[in-house]
């Protein structure tokens, strides 16, 4: 390696952005994975269009990975890139308006074709028409040396040209330092069937490489230092397989066996992927006709005495509305997982929101309790899916987990954690019986209101169950008026009484005073990190999470009142605000994103700011 | 159905009916299913503890609140839902789906088509009445087209689904047929589709007296039946009447009702039924009175690999392999790296 | 006729009660039309059990039917019967409670038997042992005189039982000097086919009404004047007959076939079978097969231009929830009556709740806005059915109508309107095109925000509609993060924007003060009831009705604001309430019944003395 | 569908290209499809705007967008729903459906069997390509049995639906089957759907490049296709074969694959095909590759009342009785009384 002035930064954001058919979420992921092995703290933000693969060149094809690392703890992706790399002008035309000036912008020359131009309604080269003087542009030819490279190895031209983004990431590797071997590897598996695949990819990587080594094209290389995270063995993990492997965990600390029935839809199609893959854990996946099938198996499976999961997005929730409804009657246990998309309808539905919290609360008919949770991260969907279904099998409850698509797909550095650090779960069938007695199946725990969980199979519990209002001891059907009310009651008693078993809400920042910032879901990242910047700045906000959104954390009334003003940051048009404000009563304040995208730290560091200054004008 | 352990209990009728008052209308056919049910159980020799009873909503959905097995009165349309996750979580238990026409086939036609390619080792039970009861006397999606119903005050413009039909169509590997009243013949088949490996599939017509009265009394009546239904058995010709004295041929693809003696027909000539013939019993479900007789008895019997068994394949291969179910691994995942 | 005292009341309160198989809704029915005939204000609430007909004598085939009938304006079915009619011992067992001391009650002693009175669970015979002796009990032996008044028509034993029913409306009518005349023709005209059958009941009603007379069992009988009405011609409606009028008649202002795509189910389908009635009216009903093929239809006929509808109950709600965002996202007309029943699930559902309240407001994925109407009586159904459609038609939205199962098969004396009267519906469809110029389906109206209804079949407005995001103007789907923000934003403008159309609330009662009690739904009749009396009596409470659920009319807050306190009775856990805290930031007080039952008067009256008294003490 | 008014527009294939970028994948089957429909379009005779393509969801149900007509992208699986009640309110519109193997015969599996026994006269297009691809590769209900697919690593455990027979079984009065490459059958195929009055369903196989790649090439090949398909003609006898030298003939119930002029078989004992015969229809619908041809063409085409017009004729029934359609009656009802 020629000799370059190193200089250290605190973290970097690059966007890797290409057509559908660059192979640009694979580029991100190879770059993590790097930059978590050598230690950095990671942050991740795929974002792909609906298309399958759209039209080559459309602006609609357009596909973009966004990565953080840093040398400290982060909580998001990055607002704005240090550095785009834009393989064709369709990507430029999307993202750069991301690129603060001054940022460093890699562009593959060769895709600027007329053609290419024209698909991204450019009206002349931007590389030549003088529009990007403000960054530092650098012109590769990555198609040409990529080709070249590669040649040796004999692949047809199509597959030759299809190994740039290899190249790409050679050159973004030099450029932070980075080592190529993980990469390297990671090609001789997954192509070990096609070595002369696998050849070209690695030849492409290292060209690149040593392009931007030898050209120079980097007056400056950056080191990103190791992050300084708590001790412990580290992993990169999406919140997809997070969840399904936090469903696993749950089924070892459960001593059960997991059922998954599902309906594949995006953003959590991958959960089933995954959890399929693990049938060595004793794990039955059912993919259901539709997602009434698949709730209707689950509570089936649950009755069965086996820890039921059912995950979908929010049409899908939709659809097992009904479904869910018996499972409240029946007390049964039962996780549902909605990782949430754009909507309404079919929305957008490869983006991500939080719009469905109202639906997860309150949407069903009839007086219809749900417990709901919601993950923060991609890692914590692992301890919420295990927190989930320990509150479902322990309160006989179905329970209902919040992810959404920004979480499913970002990835973080994940420590790996020990059995022993996991909480137990505890499942305990009704004994049998030989005494002759009457089984009563809805006689219950008079502290926790929970019944027990009497499976088939089991000598002596012979009973009925079903959709029609239960008799409040024996369980059979009861038309009685005050048995209605007493189990409407009951029921609404019974998830309000969780909040027992729910930590109580704990707060970053001053204990009390003007402004807290309160989220919920995945804007935890944006909403620590802003208000961690504004405490280095001395603004004192105060930042907490809500982890349990039905019921709520028994002091939130208590904390809420501690502050001048609360503002609750989410990505709908203020559905937790609403929430708070009918049973606090008293007024909060929105920030409210609804594109599909997360919010930016700087976005809710601006609003804060203007907050505490409206307030100095107003006092 | 039987990979649920046989234990020798000696269990009775008396055994399998539950304190819950019966509330169906006085004379319902429903009555004479819950009783031969109950008949048939005991010589089963499932433990009670091992029969569950699972429905959709209607009137046959009540069904499960009266054995004293497990029961779970669902909602409408998804009995079958709930009996597949079931009988996947504990393949051990002996499941029991009871339907209506519209229950299992309106609301729950996907489930049905979906629930019978599977090939679970479940049993079926759809009491046809061809009306919906608990709704109080709309047309069913196996009502008569032209029926007159409460929502069909000029007729209905729809035509009917045959349940039988359609499950043949759905790969069933059981599919039969009998009527409420004909208790032998129903325990018979009760008892038949219990023993299927395999999803079994029976429909039974069921007399409505409140909003659909006698709807199968012109061929089902016992004083006609021998004339107007035919008895299929399985490696017999298929003859009927009170003297066995008609039977059907089959000319290319098209069925024959022929009268032994006349016209030259012989015994000879008559169809032999194949109940592992897909395809037979796909032409005879095509049958209908007037005018030919109808069909009750097994249609098909046949096997295929069964989901719940295949699945467990899977797990046990999967378990097989090295490094199988190692939590930790798995929560490492194929790449690390160690802050300390 | 014999001389008796006659006195006379104001209003009366009687309830039928028997067998399932004993006819009592009809005698109720009878009843009911005949007092409406004469002139009294009347309400009645027919109370039946879920299943078709419950074991003979058995308790859960109790069926009953109340009716108040009054010479002044009433509001409800009575509190508790004046008269109960007991045709078996179960019907005595489970409606005894609810007699006052004192009051009437005329059993069929015929029908004590030892077999009827184990099956009510007695364990002696109430008409011997003394337990009745605080009533005015008559003991009448309706079947055997039955049996003999009917003989001559020579019709079987089992036959001439079932006229019993007619019978014992003879001795109501007699103690109430009701004609026996439409009676008499209803008969007439039902059992045309069969004389002998018409004949023996006509025996069995005279029988009834000259036994009283002769034997004179009642010392008084008793007199309720007409009621004084606003002048007009009446008819007897009950709740889901008024709501399918209201359909047709929407239809016939507006100059456009209905459609109406339903599925079965208690307590809605009733409005299926009268609409499948009135295909004179061009209305095309559709049973679908499932409760998604029924809104999925009902969308694709608004599509096409028909006024579309879709009814069910809950359950069936939940199921076309998806749908409905579909119908949100595609801004097309739609209709959806929930008639509500007792829940979660199944629940109880020939019971009345009016727990669908935020499955109506909030229960969709995504940001989903859909304005909410309520009807307050059985003839509220009519109008709240027509102003439903108005507004879906004119705003381009789904609207969601809630009923409950008390106000559909309630029923009270309505004044027929003149077409006249009613609003207007206007149907304005896109205008066919030949400039060749594109035609842009989400360009709207900037006031409104309503966008053109343009259908198939019409010249130049060719285009594309569906669930993914579209762009504000051509219609095309949009994955663009601002677009989709502001589609979001803009569709909850549009129908928060529906508050210019709806009229301000009005309150009875003081302007201002210590209590307001707000309604909305089927406990109108109660409260207004209470707030009369309670006024009557000097306790000053004002009393208003919510019709508009979504959203709220623009002066509420304000009205709110009027009063110290404001309670809210409502048959659920306090649904109404949470929405009003979350708007209005306010304490709102909650009545909450959760009986399958309405509201007594004498309940809300208890509640707001309570309230008030409190404040004396604490004040 | 014929009951449109068909104008004396001469519209060309280029008229019902919309503006939308097309945006499947390079080389997917569906660009084939639509390039067929927007051929045949302008040969129906029915002015733009009285068509209307109605999709769920799925690669395939984005067709709509692609045709410069009336377009309704629906949500997953309630195609038909949308077309029914958009038929019903309007039966002067011509009315496609397009779906998927997922949308139409998974989620929408109730919808697809209710829709085709009431014969609305509206025409349905399944583009089955035995997996689900907007959702990236898990298998569907045409899956074959063992395949290895996302959601099923070790291999689908579950009996595929042949989307043909379901549609014969469901009683659908028209019934074909093309294949996305075939041009020229394809084209001739929708014209025939087109025309028919009443139900029609179309079943294409059609190639998805990225998820299932090469799924029909076995038999649908251009160089085997004339071997391994046959091309069924109502009237003609069932032969394939580059020289037309193979035949069908049918034992009993049971088709056998012949060689002309081999064991004695001559051509009049290959069966000739009758596409009124639902029997021979269903029969035939069970044949795959390679045991025997796939066939292709019309299965099935036969008449039965249509939904919509039944349902007009009985709203003219009512209108034409003394007194219909009187509002101010109906309010009124039988008994009123006044106040004044
Ligand atoms: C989601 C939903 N839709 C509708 C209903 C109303 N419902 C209950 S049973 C039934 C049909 C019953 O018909 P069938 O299955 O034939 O049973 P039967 O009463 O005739 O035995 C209907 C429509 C319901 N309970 N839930
Ligand atoms: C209610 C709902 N469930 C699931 C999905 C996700 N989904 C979209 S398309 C599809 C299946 C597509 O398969 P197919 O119909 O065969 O169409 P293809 O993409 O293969 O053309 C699924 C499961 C959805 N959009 N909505
Ligand atoms: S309504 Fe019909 S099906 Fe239902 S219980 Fe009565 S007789 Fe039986
Ligand atoms: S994924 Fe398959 S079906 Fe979908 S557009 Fe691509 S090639 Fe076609
Ligand atoms: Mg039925
Ligand atoms: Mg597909």
């Amino acid at each position: 390696m020629s000799e370059h002035k190193v200089a250290e930064l605190d973290s970097v954001t690059i966007r890797f952005a290409g057509d559908s058919g660059d192979g640009m979420q694979l580029t991100g992921s190879r770059f993590t994975d790097t930059a978590a092995l050598v230690g950095n703290d990671i942050a991740t933000f795929p974002d792909y269009p609906a298309e399958i693969r759209a039209p080559a060149g459309s602006l609609a094809g357009v596909s973009g990975f966004q990565i953080q690392f840093s040398s400290h703890d982060i909580h998001t992706p990055g607002d704005r890139p240090d550095v785009l790399v834009a393989m064709n002008p369709a990507a430029l035309k999307v993202n750069l308006k991301d690129l603060p000036e001054g940022g460093i912008l890699v562009v593959n020359e060769n895709s600027f074709t007329k053609g290419n131009l024209r698909l991204a309604h450019y009206e002349s080269n931007p590389l030549e028409d003088g529009s990007l003087s403000g960054y530092r542009l650098i012109r590769v030819p990555m198609t040409d040396l990529t080709v070249k490279a590669v040649e040796e190895t004999g692949v047809q031209r199509k597959l030759a040209e299809r190994c740039k983004n290899f190249f790409a990431l050679g050159v973004v590797f030099f450029l932070f330092e980075r080592p190529l071997d993980t990469t390297i590897k990671w090609i001789e598996d997954k192509f070990g069937g096609k070595p002369e695949i696998a050849q070209a990819n690695i030849l492409a990587l290292k060209a690149g490489f040593n392009f931007a080594d030898t050209i120079e094209v980097f007056q400056t290389i950056y080191e990103v230092k190791k992050a300084k995270l708590p001790a412990g063995t580290y992993r990169s993990l999406n919140g997809n397989e997070a969840m399904a492997l936090g469903v696993i965990a749950a089924g070892v600390k459960a001593g059960r066996p997991i059922f998954y029935g599902s309906y594949p839809i995006t953003p959590a199609s991958d959960i089933l992927h995954e959890l399929a893959r693990h049938k060595d854990f004793g794990v039955k996946t059912f993919q259901a006709e539709d997602e009434i099938a698949a709730v209707g198996a689950s509570i089936g499976a649950s009755y069965g005495g086996a820890l039921a999961v059912t995950g979908t997005s929010g049409p899908g929730v939709a659809l097992k509305t009904e479904a869910l409804g018996l499972a409240v009657m029946t007390e049964l246990p039962l996780l549902i997982i909605n990782v949430q998309r754009g909507g309404p309808s079919t929305g957008l539905p490869t983006k991500t929101e939080q719009a469905d919290l109202f639906q997860a609360v309150l949407g069903r008919n009839g007086e219809s309790p749900i417990p709901v949770l919601a993950a923060a991260t991609p890692g914590d969907c692992f301890y919420v899916a295990i927190e989930g279904m320990r509150l479902a099998v322990k309160y006989m409850t179905p329970v209902l987990v919040l992810s959404d698509g920004y979480l499913a797909n970002g990835a973080e550095p994940w420590r790996v954690p020990d059995l022993s650090e996991l909480p137990e779960i505890e499942v305990k069938y009704a004994e049998p019986r030989d005494d002759g007695e009457e089984f009563k199946p809805y006689d219950r725990d008079p502290e926790t209101l929970i019944r027990p969980w009497a499976i088939p199979g089991t000598r002596g519990l012979e009973h009925h169950i079903g959709g029609l209002e239960k008799d409040k001891l024996t369980g059979n059907v009861s038309y009685d008026p005050d048995n209605h009310e007493y189990m409407v009651k009951l029921r609404a008693r019974k998830v309000a009484g969780m909040v027992r078993d729910i930590p109580d809400l704990e707060v970053s920042g001053p204990q009390e005073g003007e402004l807290l910032i309160l989220g919920w879901g995945s804007t935890a990242g944006a909403i620590i990190s802003a208000s961690e910047r504004l405490r280095a700045q001395k603004i004192p906000v105060a930042n907490a999470h809500l982890r349990y959104l039905n019921p709520f954390p028994a002091n939130l009334g208590e904390v809420l009142g501690r502050y001048e003003k609360v503002l609750v940051p989410e990505m709908n048009l203020g559905q937790l605000r609403k929430l708070l404000q009918a049973e606090f009563l008293r007024p909060i304040l929105g920030l409210n994103k609804v594109k599909g995208q997360p919010f930016k730290v700087e976005e809710i560091m601006d609003q804060a700011r203007a907050i505490l200054e409206q307030r100095t004008v107003a006092g | 159905m039987n990979t649920a352990t046989a234990t020798p209990t000696k269990l009775t009728r008396k055994d399998f009916a539950s304190d819950q008052e019966v509330r169906w209308c006085p004379g319902c056919g429903n009555y004479s299913i819950l009783s031969q049910v109950q008949k048939v159980m005991p010589e089963l020799g499932y433990p009670k503890e091992d029969i569950v009873f699972i429905s959709g909503i209607g009137c046959s959905s009540r069904f499960p609140y009266y054995m004293a097995t497990y029961g779970f009165h669902g909602i409408h349309g998804r009995a079958i839902t709930l009996a597949t996750g079931l009988k996947i979580a504990n393949p051990n238990l002996s499941v029991w789906v009871i339907t209506g026409d519209g229950d299992g086939l309106s609301i729950g036609g996907n489930h049905f088509l979906h629930g019978l390619r599977r090939n679970l080792d479940i049993n079926i039970i759809l009491f046809n009445n061809r009306i919906y009861g608990l709704t109080k006397g709309q047309y069913s999606p196996t009502s008569e087209f032209g029926k007159r119903t409460k929502s069909s005050p000029q007729g209905t413009i729809e035509h009917p689904i045959r349940p039988v039909r359609a499950a043949i169509a759905a790969e069933a590997t059981w599919v039969g047929r009998s009527v409420d009243a004909d208790a032998k013949h129903l325990a018979k088949m009760l008892k038949l589709m219990a023993r299927h490996d395999g999803v079994s599939f029976l429909e039974v017509f069921q007399n409505c007296i409140i909003f659909n009265d006698k709807a199968f009394e012109a061929f089902a009546a016992k004083k006609v039946r021998d004339e107007r239904m035919i008895y299929l058995e399985d490696g017999e010709p298929l003859r009927f009447g009170k003297d066995r004295e008609w039977g059907l041929t089959l000319d290319g693809l098209t069925p024959h009702k022929v009268r032994i003696g006349e016209n030259g027909v012989t015994e000879d000539d008559i169809l032999v039924y194949d109940a592992k013939n897909p395809s037979m019993a796909y032409l005879l479900a095509n049958l209908e009175y007037p005018e030919f007789p109808v069909p009750v008895g097994v249609f098909l019997d046949v096997q295929r690999d069964i989901y719940e068994q295949s699945l467990q394949a899977q797990i046990d291969e999967a378990k097989s392999k090295p490094g199988a179910g190692d939590i930790n691994a798995l929560l490492a995942g194929p790449n690390t790296w160690t802050v300390d």
